[in-house]
């Protein structure tokens, strides 16, 4: 296991963006997480309606306003000011809910600190902390259809894909996606099989930022993928 | 681009199988899906549980279908009224099965099969016939019923005007069972009297969101001078 | 027990509906059970503001509209045209019965097969009957903070108060006060006290008519009250 | 005559007594019924069970009555931001106690206190640090949590506007907590802009209907010429 150097390698986030926006299937109502997450609603192609949820009570967001165009009144779930598309409605945070715990969201793009081989997500609490931040965390990972992450591929302390989670759990299971500035990760019945290598970017150098074992996908055509 | 509108009620309800499971909204006529309800009959599938307030105040109601031989199991809590002679015969004979629930019961069973919620406890119903085998605990000194939550395969709703994503309002007490039958079904088609462009209703008016509207039938009834009386 | 003729004693059900609608505070939020008991709304005195509930789905309701002015879209619990006062507004039947189980309505004002002396209700079925027809019933008496029974004393079959239901009961012990036409009656810890006769009725008149214990109440100027 | 209006934010909470339990609407600043707050640190009420989803995320919410030693207990699920300090250190002390709950099953636990359902099986949670020691159990396979409602004395909530009998209609996403809040309290408590006389809200758009809200308290910062920064 290698930490990470302070170095560009792989996707950038925005670019990582656009890879998840291309797999958000037209018409789905997705709920992009607090934080890098929210790059993938600027990254959505011309023509495809994603329709993005926001848990404090609304579908339909849209771009970040202009400078000066703030409305207090009209934030995301991570209080910070946003617009709303035309055909966007506000509700309250109990039918926000209702709509996340009723699987009624396609897919939730979401950070994560850590996530295991099974798909068990950490993303609430650092161990041995007072505080945790949970949010609506765990009702998105236990509602939403899919669950897909939108992550640096290793922290400072090292691989964030293990092989068992180490911090408090999320949701154990609830993973179906992983995408990181180095690969695209399914996870399966069989364990995490990398769909796609970023450009410049081999399977092996993965697997050694990895701290749980990688599989190539079969159909991939091979380890120069993407270089 | 999303697109949920489909040409007729009778497409609409195409693909409906035998054995499904089936939410339709109204309170008697109104809000009652009406044109949705007509087109299954015409459909003919079988087998079906439905779930529905009132089944017999009004012909073009569920009444049509149990009529017609189409229900196995009916949930409702009003099963009376002037059009319940053919439940009471099918009743007699054995071939259909009632379920009473009382109607804010019924109404939560739905709204918790919406929202992910398994089940709940309610002290509506404790101590009486229609809470007799179901499992009770006490809450605060009193005794409540678990009930479970109801999902469909299908739910037929009517509303006012839709716009292209499927966002609906309604039109006064035309709500009743609609909004929350809306969320409880994997495929929700809705009965409008107009379907606009997003953008055309006020985003603080909507009352059933986008999300849970999955097919739109456009039926005019105002645009083609018909008055509606569904007493 | 005797079983009441066919005649005219006691208040009218119009007078009856004045009485109950006197007796509901300023400000009540108050919903009215089908048939007999919608007459109250006719009653209200002037300058009280009552808010009447409607369980499919509004608050605030006025009277019947004018003949030709019906809108089928805008209908009471018992499917009647009817209108919206200002400050009313609609919602849908799980918000409507949010309000009931969760104890916001002031009073149910109900018709009743039977009521026993400890305030058994029973209203949604008949014995030995194929069907009941519980609608709303048991919901608005588990659920309202008072319950006031509205109702003849007596039926073709007799007495309808009764010591024990011999009906399907609705909700036990949920009934505060019943109005007929012969007394006001509390259902209090100490039984069945009639609070009030109706106008040339005796206590032993409708003790008679009543097939449970009756007290006067205490207070009570004697049993010439109303005479 | 219905006249919910009070003349002030110190008046509306005046009675309050310690020991309350007390919902705070509001996601960070939007939708937060600051001048109620406020008042209530001047009213001094100790002992305060507080249930609201954000503390720390900005100074003049609940963070301020933590910093002012109101506070016995927390409920929330996003204890963290810039004014968290207070509580970490009343934490460490041992005078506060904190507890975590996620966002859906707080809002839904709020929800079943309005509603009447005493408790509820969701699966949010089961497995995980929050869900020990609660009671689990088994639907369709997946294991689900009980939850509790949650009732309170008092809310404090705010909104857009209000007619005099107290419907409500709110700004964008000012709804948030708000509207659930308002039902889960003996005294809901709504800081608005503005109120207007009955028939001024159209009956389609009300979200917290009259029957919800005891007290009103008139703040018009539009009209004061303020920009509401809450950020």
């Amino acid at each position: 296991m290698v930490k990470e150097p302070k170095e560009t390698i792989g996707w950038t986030m925005p670019e990582l963006a656009s890879k998840v926006a291309h797999d958000l299937e037209d018409g789905w109502f997705v709920n992009l997480g607090i934080g890098l997450p929210t790059l993938v609603a600027d990254s959505i192609p011309e023509g495809k309606e994603i329709i993005l949820h926001s848990e404090n009570g609304l579908l339909g967001l849209g771009p970040k306003p202009e400078p000066g165009e703030e409305d207090w009144d009209l934030v995301n779930a991570g209080k910070e000011p946003i617009t709303l598309l035309p055909g966007g409605v506000y509700f309250s945070q109990s039918e926000s809910f209702a709509m996340i715990r009723g699987g009624h969201i396609d897919a939730a793009v979401l950070g994560a600190f850590q996530v295991s081989q099974r798909g068990d997500l950490a993303s609430w609490k650092l161990p041995n902390t007072l505080l945790g931040r949970v949010g609506g965390a765990m009702d998105l990972t236990a509602g939403a259809k899919r669950v897909f992450l939108f992550m640096q591929h290793t922290s400072k302390q090292g691989p964030k894909i293990v092989e068992e989670c180490t911090y408090p759990l999320t949701t154990p299971g609830c993973v179906d996606r992983i995408y990181t500035n180095l690969a695209v990760i399914e996870v399966t019945d069989d364990g995490l099989v990398v769909r796609e290598l970023a450009p410049g970017v081999t399977f092996d150098y993965v697997q050694e930022r990895t701290a749980a074992p990688l599989t190539l996908q079969a159909d991939n055509p091979s380890e120069k993928v993407g270089v | 681009m999303i697109q949920k509108k489909f040409e007729s009620a009778a497409q609409a309800v195409a693909d409906m199988q035998d054995g499904a499971t089936l939410l339709v909204g109204g309170f008697g006529g109104s809000g009652l899906p009406s044109h949705l309800v007509a087109a299954l009959v015409e459909q003919g599938a079988k087998d079906l549980t439905i779930v529905s307030n009132n089944i017999g105040a009004v012909s073009d109601g569920v009444a049509a279908l149990i009529s017609n031989d189409q229900v196995r199991k009916i949930s409702c809590s009003f099963p009376v009224g002037p059009h319940a002679d053919d439940l009471i015969a099918r009743l007699e004979k054995g071939t259909i099965e009632l379920e009473i629930v009382p109607q804010g019961t019924l109404a939560e069973r739905i709204r918790a099969g919406g929202a992910g919620i398994a089940a709940f406890y309610t002290p509506t119903g404790a101590h009486t016939e229609l809470g007799e085998g179901k499992e009770e605990r006490e809450f605060n000194g009193r005794l409540h019923l678990m009930e479970h939550a109801i999902v469909a395969d299908y739910a037929f709703i009517k509303a006012h005007r839709a716009d292209r994503w499927g966002n609906l309002v309604y039109r006064k007490t035309q709500r009743n069972f609609n909004p929350v039958m809306a969320t409880a079904a994997r495929i929700t088609i809705a009965e409008v009297d107009e379907v606009v462009e997003v953008g055309e209703i006020d985003p603080e008016t909507v009352v059933t969101p986008s999300i849970y509207v999955h097919r739109l039938v456009e039926l005019s009834p105002q645009k083609e001078g018909k008055v509606l009386v569904n007493g």
